[in-house]
């Protein structure tokens, strides 16, 4: 036992959405940032300037719109992960989760930032060999990717859930790898850089709960 | 209005509703609503109990230059 | 619900508060009389709250609403559904965890929606250091291991059969004892914090925002406690529990009191070191046991 | 010394090559794994050009359709053989439809639509929709500062 009791199933062919208790929380927890990063206005970051006044940077508008849908699509893609029981299925939702991220912050005019923002998206795209590896050698070797099934078969998985593991790891930029990220959260517009911490957090949590599963 | 005392009665408003709603539901959705219940009601309440504000300029608040 | 249950409710979130509260005064208490100081009375943290629940506020310009209103409230409900889910209903440990990682959001929120530089340098080091996370993940899946089950009732239930699993699983006893060293006020790990930038993410959010904060603070603490206590004594009572808890917060606080504010650097990278003995551990026990 | 060590790691610049440095580590472990194919598979492959001038669809012919969850058998094959009128109408005309251009899944042959695992079809293609959204937005404001 592992995520509490489940309430309901949601089929789409052999691609199955459950409801469980972990997984109804990590979902309306999604739902709920995407619809309040939908709502507030960014902040308006104060900067020192070298001589005179202190500067308010605005985001413009043109800017503000790019990100805020890239922020949208990253809470939809995080909120459908918590939900999928199929582990290919998972793996694209991960790869859809990175990119967006990248696109937060790909709009922002700022060096460091974009550095940072290309250096994680190298990571991302590295990342993307171990986890669609480690599905693959899943599904050559037991037949099946659904995760229910999986459960009930108890074959040694332990290699590919290390590269799942790993490749989770890179996509979402988790802690040893964090470095990059850090960078990147100084930009400004705060509900959308919130949304890239938000949806690497739940997936970690996810992506545990997976791998204790199968 | 300032837009505390908005946010304030927008908080209690909800805090109300799931305070009724809390006992016609059961079970896990009940305790959803008392999670909602009480920091809302300690927002809404607490906004008008607060002294009003003496700054003269309301919102600037006082790092660098404001 | 009906109201015998709600009144339990009630008396449960006013408990954890009043413990947590205590528990956190008595912490800075113990710290002042290791540095030779007389320190507050052990109320303190108590009469901080109220303090802060009556003062004035206003919104600064630069903030971003309702982000910046919405991360106190969150704060609290995060804490209090780790509580009921925990105490009450004795669910899932993963839950909990992915609600103690949401704690990380009200943090990087916080520090990010008020605009203000102190507050977006405590957020990026809130990122930073959410490599303490990692450790919990490997103790989490060692639990699972040996126990076969992550609900919290099964897991007590095991160890009334079998003995406290601290016994069994010291390394991660040990980091989940770093976890919450890393959770108390003035901890070595505390760079979020940091006196070096103000107040870290709290900076911007003063009065009755500070208050709601202070309050989600101190039940975190008590279901923290709380969880340690279950998962790795074995005792799930909450009037039980609470000579461990003090003598957790002694320990906790002579290790605070005696140990300096580590380089942000330094303190991520020494979390990540106990991470990967911990994952060695948990590699061990897969492929061996 | 070992603080030396520590702030070294995390500059931002080094975290590609230690994520491929622990992926090359790892891999080198898995040569030692034991790795093999299970038989009993759910999405099983044709023989190698056991469909070539047999079926104008040839690589993506899915005579045999199994279902993970038999309870939702019965809607497996409806959606399966879902094809435009379009392609319908190329199909009778030549053996060679499969490998045309126009066959690849966004093209004609409405593999989009096919039942049993539509989910991953949809988030592919939005994948690409993403991606293709932050070049495009890149290239319009690349004289904006």
């Amino acid at each position: 036992m592992i995520d509490g009791g489940i309430f309901g199933i949601v089929p789409f062919g052999d691609i199955i959405f459950k409801y469980s208790m972990f997984s109804t929380i990590g979902f309306v927890i999604a739902i709920t940032f995407t619809i309040l990063v939908y709502l507030t206005k960014p902040e308006k970051q104060l900067e020192a300037q070298k001589f005179g006044e202190d500067k308010l940077i605005d985001i413009p508008l043109h800017e503000l719109k790019n990100r805020r849908y890239m922020a949208i699509v990253c809470g939809i893609a995080t909120a459908g992960a918590m939900l999928t029981q199929d582990i290919f299925d998972f793996a694209l939702f991960l790869t859809l989760v990175g990119i967006a991220n990248i696109g937060i912050v790909s709009a922002v005019k700022r060096e460091h930032v974009l550095n940072a923002s290309f250096q994680y998206g190298l990571t991302s795209i590295i990342a993307t060999l171990p986890l669609f590896g480690a599905s693959a050698l899943i599904l050559a070797k037991t037949g099946t990717l659904s995760i229910l099934e999986l459960h009930h078969l108890n074959k040694n998985l332990l290699f590919e859930k290390i590269l799942y593991g790993l490749g989770m790891a890179g996509e979402t930029g988790v802690a040893p790898y964090y470095a990059a990220k850090a960078e990147m959260f100084r930009a400004p517009g705060s509900p959308y850089i919130l949304m890239i911490h938000l949806s690497s957090l739940l997936l970690i949590v996810r992506t545990v709960e997976i791998l204790l599963t199968i | 209005m300032d837009i505390e005392k908005k946010v304030g009665i927008v908080c209690l408003i909800i805090g109300m509703l799931s305070f009724i709603l809390m006992f016609i539901t059961n079970g896990l959705i009940s305790y959803l609503f008392y999670i909602l219940f009480v920091p809302n009601i300690l927002y809404g309440v607490g906004i008008f109990i607060v002294p009003k504000t003496r700054r003269k300029k309301l919102g600037k608040i006082p790092f660098r230059g404001y | 619900m009906d109201f015998n249950e709600f009144f339990y409710l009630i008396n449960l979130t006013v408990y954890a508060f009043l413990i947590g509260s205590l528990l956190l005064g008595l912490h800075r208490k113990i710290m002042a009389k290791i540095q030779l100081r007389p320190g507050p009375p052990i109320i303190q943290y108590l009469l901080h709250t109220l303090k802060f629940y009556f003062k004035e506020i206003t919104f600064p310009i630069t903030a971003g609403n309702p982000l910046y209103i919405f991360m106190p409230i969150l704060q609290i409900i995060v804490w209090l559904s780790a509580l009921i889910l925990a105490v009450k209903l004795e669910s899932s440990l993963l839950i909990i965890i992915g609600l103690y990682v949401l704690q990380k959001i009200v943090e990087h929120g916080c520090g990010l929606s008020s605009g203000s530089p102190y507050g977006k340098l405590g957020g990026v080091r809130s990122v930073f250091s959410a490599a303490a996370e990692i450790p919990l993940f490997a103790v989490v899946s060692t639990v699972y291991i040996v126990t076969n089950s992550l609900i919290i009732s099964d897991i007590v239930s095991y160890q009334q059969i079998h003995g406290p699993l601290i016994l069994k699983l010291p390394i991660s006893a040990f980091a989940f004892f770093i976890l919450l060293v890393s959770k108390a006020p003035n901890s070595p790990f505390g760079i979020v914090k940091g006196k070096d930038i103000v107040s870290g993410y709290l900076t911007e959010h003063f009065g009755l925002l500070a208050g709601l904060i202070y309050i989600g603070d101190a039940i975190a603490y008590f279901v923290l406690l709380w969880l340690f206590i279950a998962i790795f004594l074995g005792i799930s009572n909450i009037f039980l529990a609470l000579p461990f808890m003090i003598l957790i917060t002694f320990i906790i606080s002579i290790i605070n009191g005696l140990t300096p504010l580590l380089a942000p650097h330094h303190s991520v990278m020494l979390q990540i070191t106990i991470a990967i003995v911990v994952l060695l551990d948990l590699l061990h026990r897969v492929i061996f046991l | 010394m070992i603080g030396k060590i520590w702030n070294y790691l995390s500059k931002p610049e080094l975290v590609p090559r230690l994520f491929a440095i622990t992926l090359a580590i790892v891999f080198i472990f898995g040569l030692f794994w034991p790795i093999y194919k299970d038989n009993n598979q759910l999405y099983p492959k044709p023989e190698y050009h056991s469909q070539a001038l047999k079926t104008p669809l040839a690589p993506y012919d899915r005579s045999i359709v199994k279902a993970q969850y038999p309870q939702y058998l019965p809607d497996l094959g409806k959606i399966t053989s879902y094809l435009t009128p379009i392609a319908i109408f190329i199909k009778d005309r030549t053996l060679f439809f499969g490998t045309t251009i126009v066959s690849t899944p966004g093209g004609i042959l409405d593999e989009i639509l096919y039942y049993t695992r539509g989910m991953d079809t949809v988030l592919e293609s939005s994948i690409l929709l993403v991606a293709f959204i932050i070049f495009t937005w890149l290239y319009w404001n690349r004289e904006r500062d």
